[in-house]
């Protein structure tokens, strides 16, 4: 019960919104109620026994397992933020109800997903999620949302059916369904790099990588904006954290490691290139997430390089950066919404650029704040590695964080473009108590770590050479970001690589279409052994129309009979005689 | 009482639907109470006998020798049972939402007559004991439903009609014809889980591979294996009750039932394997899964899009059969109820929107779930689960086939699945967003709309919500709860145990 | 055992009264008359369950001057289908006759032929001796003809010519063959008959006279050219007679000349060839008598092509127990033709009575007039449904028993050259009969005819006939129980390939 | 008489009564007047009773076997009454049909 009530928690209050009084409650208190539950099972319980409902489903069974814990507090964190944000600034939208309902489904599967510890259930929950996100997507109901949803919902489909075919032959490979008893027997499967490469792909649908990211850029920044933040903060970590539940890290093998690495550094790299060319700063975050995904992956990859049991402190600084990078993106959506209602320039417009500077500090692993905390548990981390890739991995840290840098750059020149002109309404109580409290976790994200997850804390060293190393990448990034805004960047009309890859792809599609209509499979007789019109047919030839007529006719003669009748009783004499 | 219960259950519709008969159009409510009677105890007894089966191991069989080796033979075992609840539960829900869909409308007392004849059959098909009791019943099915196609009489009606029982009695015919020939070769047998042939050593094989085609033949035309479908979408034209009947629980489920019949009890599936046959029929259902679906895809018409994407499904149920894994038997036999409860459900929908909105085209369904948002919900759920997302019942399914054909070294299989999955959320999700998300294209007959973009929340009247809820809910339930042990999927589970390499 | 005698007398005797008494008392008497023989037939096919056959010798004279009568299983379960028949069509035709001033006269007439009729049929179930087969086959014929031209219209006087015309031939053939047949044993009697017989070539030609003589008479195609005319122009329970019995009787007699009289001739050897034609004849009938019946627009019409189709059927047991002397499949041959016999017979009665309902209803029997048949009249368009159900030999009925046997014979005695005339019959007859159906569901359009009332026991004789139908279908086992009384036809109880 | 008389006197019998059978079934198919198709099955039926006739004396050397006498007698009067029920028709059906003398069904019978 101490599982399944945080996890349905969001769905009993949909279910309450049945009865109209309740409704506008809901939406007021429900969402950013609804993950409270959950947020405080996520920080209270660590002792809790694993939960098991063999009536379930197949098998349920609920718990934390290595990972989770993390996850779901990420995802209560920023659900709670992005609900307390969504009933202050969709309060007059007329669709807030069917957002909700969306809200409240796409909540569960999330918080699901991640106490989830076999095949079925995790499955179940991160469909419930990918398929409720699509409302929430194109909950704007413009073509641009449109376009988005139907990019989003076609490649999480894709992901989907691959996901469930890993999982048709992962349920096979163990004695039960339970990832913790299948996944360290995959490798070893006669198919065992079909399934791998399966829940690869699907995952990483989910958790953009690199080519499997094209709907990222455009889903995230369709979404109203408490929904970008969830999108991009908790929900993409979903890919992550199935990756951590399938792949066994500490056996998987080189190869694998290998590939996470190179995909996950050029996704980091892709990540920060295509968001330079972009106007819209959701978008700029949504390729920030895809870069820093992209960063995720690699660390991963490391750990798998460097197998058991060395790779404790990668994976544990990965769960930090996890935690820190959703935190501040959540932050970054929310703060982007609340900059678009405050005048540019006004005292409070300074407000809202010091809160959106800090989270962007964070990501950029600047010195003192949580972003610097996890690099530094990742090169402890590191330190583990085989000689080669130690300082391979040290050095890409910077070197991406110069990328993060000047990205983030940019986005906050193109969030100084979007703020408006004149004294606006302002932004609501809610939307600001999220956003502040986002920040404020942020802040105290690393003596929460220390009182949390004790084993992951690093202290921070301040000295002048961790300093230096924290800046020197940030100040790289910020000179190139200076050196970049001197250029006409992002032309009017310009699409981008994603964009025209996108395009050239719905073209085929839609000429697939074209062919496809007008193929033979189009006419309804097509591939069927129609008997009806078969005797129809036969029936209307001329012969057949007349002929037995005329045939009837001549057997109803004298003489015809007689003739017939003389015959055949010839013929049947000579046969009896015969024999 | 093992000799009455059966026939209870046989004949609690039969005597309901000859007394509806005879009654005057008029008596609709004695009508009703008649029909809900007769439904409340063919359930009941339904139950009682699962009961009896499940619990106490009684054995429930009744046998009249006819002579000549024509035994009638009806006896419940655990598969019988299966679709016998099924059948008697959706029944129910049928003849309450029938009740509050024909309302008002002509020749109740015929509909209503044929309807009960029409259950009588699939439970006498369900309840059959050998194949010879089973063609009588699925002849009188082919009978009475014809009944119910032409109901409305017009020439689109009759022409269906036409159609349906050209298909239906040629394969009756060619079905006879081998049940005759397989009799004359073996003697008379009963359905013996595991497979009656299997312990006759002087049967010919290619005697018996004949057969076989000529039995799938027979029943491959109920269950709308391609390309002998051609009789469904164009059945679409029958009123709504009936296309759910139609689609969800008597004709394609007794074709469907029939093959199973055929492959677990009377070959048995390591025969049927031994000689070979089960390959070109699983090229078949390959092919009637994919090209259902693509044709689902083209039809713009809903109830014609809802009919090809029967066509489709049905052929997972004879896809557990063919595929040789243990867990696919058990996905084919839990598909058989999933399907049933989950299409049920979306024809209940289509009904209601056709009979309460007048909406009939898909392009029509735009923003239709803002004026009935819990029957398009319920629609919703369905088709979600028809595409195999979790919970819903269907993803039950299409994990154990998929697992199925994987334990054969069938892949294939899952590449069907797969590909079948995706052109199922081709053909589902376009209207699941049309009727959520668009704006709506008519004001669905409400005359004195105040303003634009309001719509009212009014859905159809009980007697259709409540069988709607109630499959909608048991396929949300048969999934959540596939773990116990009642569960379809549980009595699935003991099903396949007697029929062949299951643990 | 003097039942025997009543069952022939009794019908003629009430003929003879019928034609004297004034006509208030006609029906009574004649309903008497046909109860009285309904009791009699039902007493003797009790005396053959418990007793199995016997023997009446009239007058005390042995068989080769006096006159014998046989009583069997076949026999007793012919007099049985024509008493029910009879009796059902009786009570039938008491309101048909009654309901129009034109058809009253034609009542008076009906009576003393129908009897003359039934007596006859009863004599040539009975007799056991070929000449006086003959003479009662000539009275029978004479009534029938009679009540052929009952209703008076031009068309039914030609019809009822050319039928007098073709069935007398077809006895002179018949008789010629007896002719030969004494020239060469001095001999009569069927059994008696049988034992003098050697293959010799006036023997082989009596054989093909008599069974051809006896095909014209049974309008198996291509002699069917008398049969739709005749049972098509007359009246509804007359159609109903004719189709139902009078074709069966001389069948009956093919019967007894071929498993009895030729035995010797049609078993082992010579008789092998004989059975094939016969067969392909049937078969041809099954095929192009159904694919007429398709092709019609009246009903009546079309019900007459439907016989002429099912008639096929009943000639497989020729062809199928003609190539062994006593085969496995026995039983199911003798089972199938006589389940088909008596399920040809109730379904086709049911269906003329019932068109006769509708014809008096609609006051036509065109196809296209009869819209929302099924809503005005259901019980009527149940009963068409029911019987033809039967005669598409699908379940549950005894048609379907008849056809499932069939074609087990068929299949066992290795001809299976024969099952997809019997499944293409099926699908033909199939067509025809849901042609009839599907125009009673058309919704009418304001156009309909207005429909006459048609009296309670028109309307539920044809559903009681159709219903028997269905009824007998659970019956198979003492059907075939009795059968084995037929001589010529010791058959292993169960037969088939079944214990 | 001695066997050969006897034996060609049969013959001779048989043959007149064969003979007239076939003229009888000849006319009987051919003619389409309705007089002559009565008559000719009279004919064929004179054929016959001849045949039977003739077997009476055939088995028995000195006195004639009454059986066939009285089949023939039977034989007459089934005859007599059949042709004056055919006859009878034959009339009325000429007084309907004043231009008919034929049987309208042997060139086309009205079937619509």
């Amino acid at each position: 019960m101490i599982w399944i009530f945080p996890v349905f928690f969001p769905l009993l209050l949909l279910v309450l919104m049945i009865f109209s009084p309740f409704r506008r409650a809901v939406f007021s208190c429900g969402l950013w109620i609804a993950p409270a539950p959950a947020l405080s099972l996520a920080l209270g319980g660590s002792g809790v026994e694993p939960a098991a409902f063999p009536h379930l489903f197949l098998e349920t069974s609920l718990h934390f397992g290595s990972f989770g814990r993390v996850f779901l507090l990420i995802t209560a964190l920023l659900w709670m933020a992005a609900g307390m944000y969504a009933s202050s600034c969709l309060a007059k939208d007329p669709a807030k109800i069917p957002f909700s309902v969306f809200f409240l489904l796409t909540l569960c599967g999330n918080l699901g997903l991640t106490v989830a510890q076999d095949l079925a259930s995790f499955y179940t929950f991160f469909a419930l999620m990918s398929f409720a996100a699509y409302g929430l997507i194109v909950h704007d109901k413009t073509p641009y949302a449109f376009r988005a949803g139907r990019v989003y919902l076609t490649m999480a489909l894709v992901g989907e059916v691959m996901l469930a075919s890993a999982f048709f032959y992962g349920g096979l490979a163990g004695p039960g369904l339970m990832f913790e008893t299948m996944a360290p027997l995959l490798p070893a499967q006669e198919k065992g790099s079909l399934i791998l490469s399966l829940a690869f792909a699907g995952f990483g649908i989910k958790g953009g990588v690199i080519l499997l990211h094209l709907w990222l850029p455009l889903a995230h920044p369709a979404a109203p904006v408490p929904a970008s933040a969830v999108l991009s903060g908790a929900m993409i970590k979903a890919g992550l954290l199935g990756w951590l539940q399938f792949f066994p890290t500490e056996s998987v093998g080189e190869l694998w490691g290998f590939l996470f690495v190179c995909l996950g550094l050029l996704g980091a790299a892709y990540g920060v290139l295509s968001g330079l060319n972009q106007r819209d700063p959701k978008t700029i975050l949504a390729y920030s997430s895809v870069s820093q995904m992209g960063l995720m992956t690699m660390t991963l990859g490391f750990a798998m390089l460097s197998g058991a049991p060395d790779n404790e402190k990668i994976l544990t600084g990965l769960m930090l950066f996890a935690l820190v990078h959703g935190l501040a993106k959540g932050a970054l959506f929310l703060g982007t919404g609340i900059a678009r209602t405050i005048k540019i320039g006004s005292l409070s417009g300074r407000f809202v650029a010091a809160g959106l500077i800090f989270p962007c500090m964070v990501l950029a692993g600047s010195p003192l704040t949580g972003g610097s905390a996890v690099k530094g548990v990742m090169k402890e981390g590191a330190a583990h590695l085989p000689e080669a890739w130690t300082g391979f991995f040290s050095g890409m840290l910077s070197f991406s964080a110069s990328g993060t840098t000047l990205l983030l750059c940019v986005f906050l020149w193109r969030v100084f473009l979007t703020m408006p002109q004149e004294k606006n309404k302002g932004p609501g109580a809610g939307m600001l108590t999220a956003w502040a409290a986002l920040i404020g976790l942020l802040l105290v994200v690393v003596p929460l770590v220390r009182e949390g997850v004790p084993e992951a804390y690093v202290p921070l060293k301040v000295s002048l050479n961790a300093i230096w190393e924290g800046v020197w990448p940030m100040g790289l990034g910020v000179f190139l970001a200076f050196l970049l805004l001197k250029w006409p960047l992002a032309p009017e009309g310009e699409k981008g690589l994603d964009g025209l890859f996108l395009e050239k792809m719905e073209q085929t599609l839609r000429s697939m279409e074209r062919r496809w209509r007008a193929s033979p499979l189009r006419d309804p007789a097509y591939g069927r052994i129609d008997l009806v019109a078969w005797t129809d047919r036969l029936l209307q030839r001329p012969l057949l129309r007349t002929g037995p007529d005329r045939i009837e006719e001549r057997l109803m003669h004298w003489h015809t009979v007689g003739v017939l009748l003389v015959f055949l009783l010839l013929g049947f004499v000579l046969l009896a005689w015969a024999g | 009482m093992t000799f009455w219960l059966p026939l209870i259950v046989l004949f609690s519709s039969l005597v309901t639907g000859l007394i509806i008969f005879v009654l005057p159009e008029e008596r609709s409510r004695l009508r009703t109470a008649l029909n809900m009677a007769g439904a409340s105890l063919k359930v009941a007894g339904v139950f009682l006998m699962a009961w009896g089966l499940l619990a106490h191991d009684v054995v429930y069989e009744v046998r009249f020798t006819m002579g000549l080796g024509f035994d009638f033979l009806l006896k419940v075992d655990l598969l019988s049972l299966a679709f016998v609840s099924l059948s008697s539960n959706l029944w129910f829900l049928t003849t309450l939402y029938a009740v509050g869909y024909l309302e008002g409308s002509p020749n109740r007392s015929r509909f209503f007559g044929f309807f009960s004849l029409c259950v009588t059959a699939s439970t006498g098909v369900a309840l059959a004991g050998n194949l010879i009791t089973f063609f009588i019943f699925y002849e009188f099915l082919t009978l009475v439903t014809y009944p119910l196609v032409v109901h409305r009489g017009t020439p689109k009606a009759l022409d269906a009609g036409r159609t349906y029982l050209w298909h239906a009695v040629t394969a009756g015919a060619v079905l006879f014809l081998a049940v005759v020939w397989l009799q004359v070769l073996s003697g008379p047998f009963d359905f013996i889980p595991g497979g009656a042939l299997q312990s006759m050593e002087h049967l010919s094989r290619s005697d018996l591979t004949v057969i076989f085609a000529l039995l799938i033949i027979g029943l491959g035309v109920k269950s709308a294996l391609v390309p002998l479908h051609g009789w469904l979408p164009t059945a679409m034209i029958a009123p709504a009750p009936v296309s759910a009947l139609l689609h969800a629980v008597a004709v394609v489920k007794a074709g469907a039932f029939g093959v199973m019949r055929v492959i677990f009890d009377v070959y048995g599936k390591d025969y049927a394997s031994q000689l070979g046959v089960l390959d070109p029929l699983a090229l078949v259902v390959v092919g009637t899964i994919l090209f259902g679906s693509l044709r689902a895809l083209m039809q713009e018409e809903l109830k014609r899009r809802l009919a090809y994407s029967t066509v489709s499904q049905v052929s997972y149920i004879v896809l557990g059969a063919v595929a040789l894994g243990p867990l696919a038997t058990v996905g084919g036999l839990v598909h058989l109820v999933h399907q049933g409860i989950m299409k049920i459900t979306l024809f209940f929908c289509a009904g209601i929107l056709s009979e309460f909105l007048g909406i009939h085209r898909i392009d029509q369904m735009d923003g239709v779930g803002r004026r009935m948002p819990v029957t398009m919900a319920l629609f919703s759920l369905a088709a979600l689960g028809m595409i195999g997302v979790p919970p819903v019942a269907g993803f039950v399914s299409k994990w154990h086939l998929a697992q199925g054909g994987i334990q054969g070294g069938q892949e294939w299989v899952v590449a069907v699945l797969v590909v079948s999955s995706l052109l199922n959320a081709a053909y589902f999700l376009p209207i699941l967003h049309a009727c959520w998300f668009k704006a709506p294209a008519m004001d669905f007959g409400e005359r004195n709309r105040q303003e634009r973009g309001f719509i009212t929340w009014r859905e159809a009247p009980w007697t259709l919500m409540l069988p709607t809820l109630a499959t909608a809910l048991f396929s949300l339930a048969a999934g959540v709860f596939a773990g116990w042990e009642w569960s379809p999927l549980g009595v699935a589970e003991k099903i396949a145990a007697g029929r062949g390499g299951f643990p | 055992m003097n039942q025997m005698i009543w069952v022939v007398l009794l019908p003629f005797l009430g003929s003879v009264v019928c034609l004297l008494v004034h006509r208030k008392l006609v029906f009574a008497l004649a309903m008497a008359a046909s109860l009285g023989t309904l009791a009699v037939a039902a007493g003797l096919v009790a005396h053959v369950w418990e007793h199995a056959g016997a023997r009446v010798e009239l007058g005390g004279w042995a068989a080769p001057l006096g006159i014998a009568l046989q009583l069997d299983g076949l026999a007793a379960l012919f007099l049985l289908l024509t008493a029910v028949v009879g009796v059902l069509v009786g009570i039938y035709a008491g309101s048909f006759f009654a309901q129009t001033s034109e058809l009253r006269p034609m009542g008076i007439h009906f009576w003393p032929l129908w009897l003359l009729l039934w007596g006859g049929l009863n004599g040539v179930y009975l007799c056991s001796d070929a000449f006086n087969a003959y003479v009662l086959l000539e009275i029978s014929t004479l009534a029938a003809v009679g009540l052929t031209v009952l209703s008076g219209s031009t068309a039914s006087l030609v019809a009822g010519l050319r039928y007098l015309l073709a069935a007398m031939f077809g006895s002179l053939m018949y008789l010629l063959g007896v002719a030969l047949l004494y020239a060469g044993t001095g001999q009569l009697d069927f059994v008696l008959l049988s034992r003098s017989l050697t293959p010799q070539v006036h023997v082989v030609t009596a054989f093909g006279l008599m069974v051809f003589g006896l095909l014209l008479k049974s309008a198996l195609l291509p002699f069917h050219f008398w049969l739709p005319p005749a049972h098509a122009s007359a009246p509804a329970p007359v159609s109903a007679i004719l189709s139902a019995l009078v074709v069966k009787a001389s069948f009956f007699l093919l019967l007894k000349i071929w498993f009895v009289v030729f035995d010797s001739l049609s078993g082992e050897g010579p008789g092998k060839m004989p059975g094939q034609l016969l067969g392909f004849l049937g078969s041809l009938a099954v095929v192009w008598g159904s694919f007429q019946a398709v092709r019609q627009w009246r009903l009546k019409s079309l019900i007459a092509y439907s016989t002429v189709g099912q008639l096929g059927y009943l000639f497989f047991i020729f062809p199928v127990l003609s190539f062994s002397h006593s085969p496995p499949h026995e039983a199911l041959a003798w089972g199938g033709t006589v389940f088909h016999l008596f399920s040809h017979g109730l379904a086709k009665a049911s269906l003329f009575l019932a068109a006769g309902c509708l014809l008096r209803a609609m006051g036509t029997d065109d196809l296209h007039a009869m819209r929302d048949i099924a809503g005005r009249m259901p019980v009527i368009t149940f009963s068409l449904g029911v019987a033809g159900v039967s005669l598409m030999g699908l379940p549950p009925s005894a048609g379907f028993v008849a056809k499932w046997m069939l074609l087990r014979a068929v299949l066992a005695s290795g001809q299976w050259w024969w099952a997809p005339v019997i499944v293409l019959g099926g699908l033909l007859t199939a067509a025809y009969v849901f042609k009839i159906l599907a125009y009673t569901f058309v919704p009418s359009q304001g156009d309909a005819v207005r429909l006459q009332p048609v009296s309670l026991a028109m309307t539920f004789v044809p559903l009681a006939l159709a219903m028997l139908c269905v009824l007998i279908g659970f019956r198979a086992d003492e059907v075939i129980l009795l059968l084995p009384a037929v001589p010529g036809c010791e058959m292993s109880a169960g037969g088939g390939g079944g214990p | 008489m001695d066997l050969s008389m006897v034996m060609s006197t049969f013959f001779l019998y048989s043959l007149a009564a064969m003979l007239l059978v076939g003229m009888g079934i000849y006319g009987l198919l051919t003619r389409r007047h309705l007089l002559r198709k009565v008559m000719a099955l009279n004919v064929i039926a004179g054929g016959v009773f001849l045949l039977l006739i003739t077997t009476a004396y055939r088995n028995q050397e000195h006195f004639p076997d009454p059986v066939p006498q009285a089949m023939v007698l039977t034989g007459i009067v089934v005859a007599i009454s059949a042709t004056g029920f055919a006859l009878a028709l034959v009339r009325r059906i000429h007084q309907r049909m004043k231009d008919a003398k034929t049987d309208p069904f042997g060139e086309k019978w009205d079937r619509s």
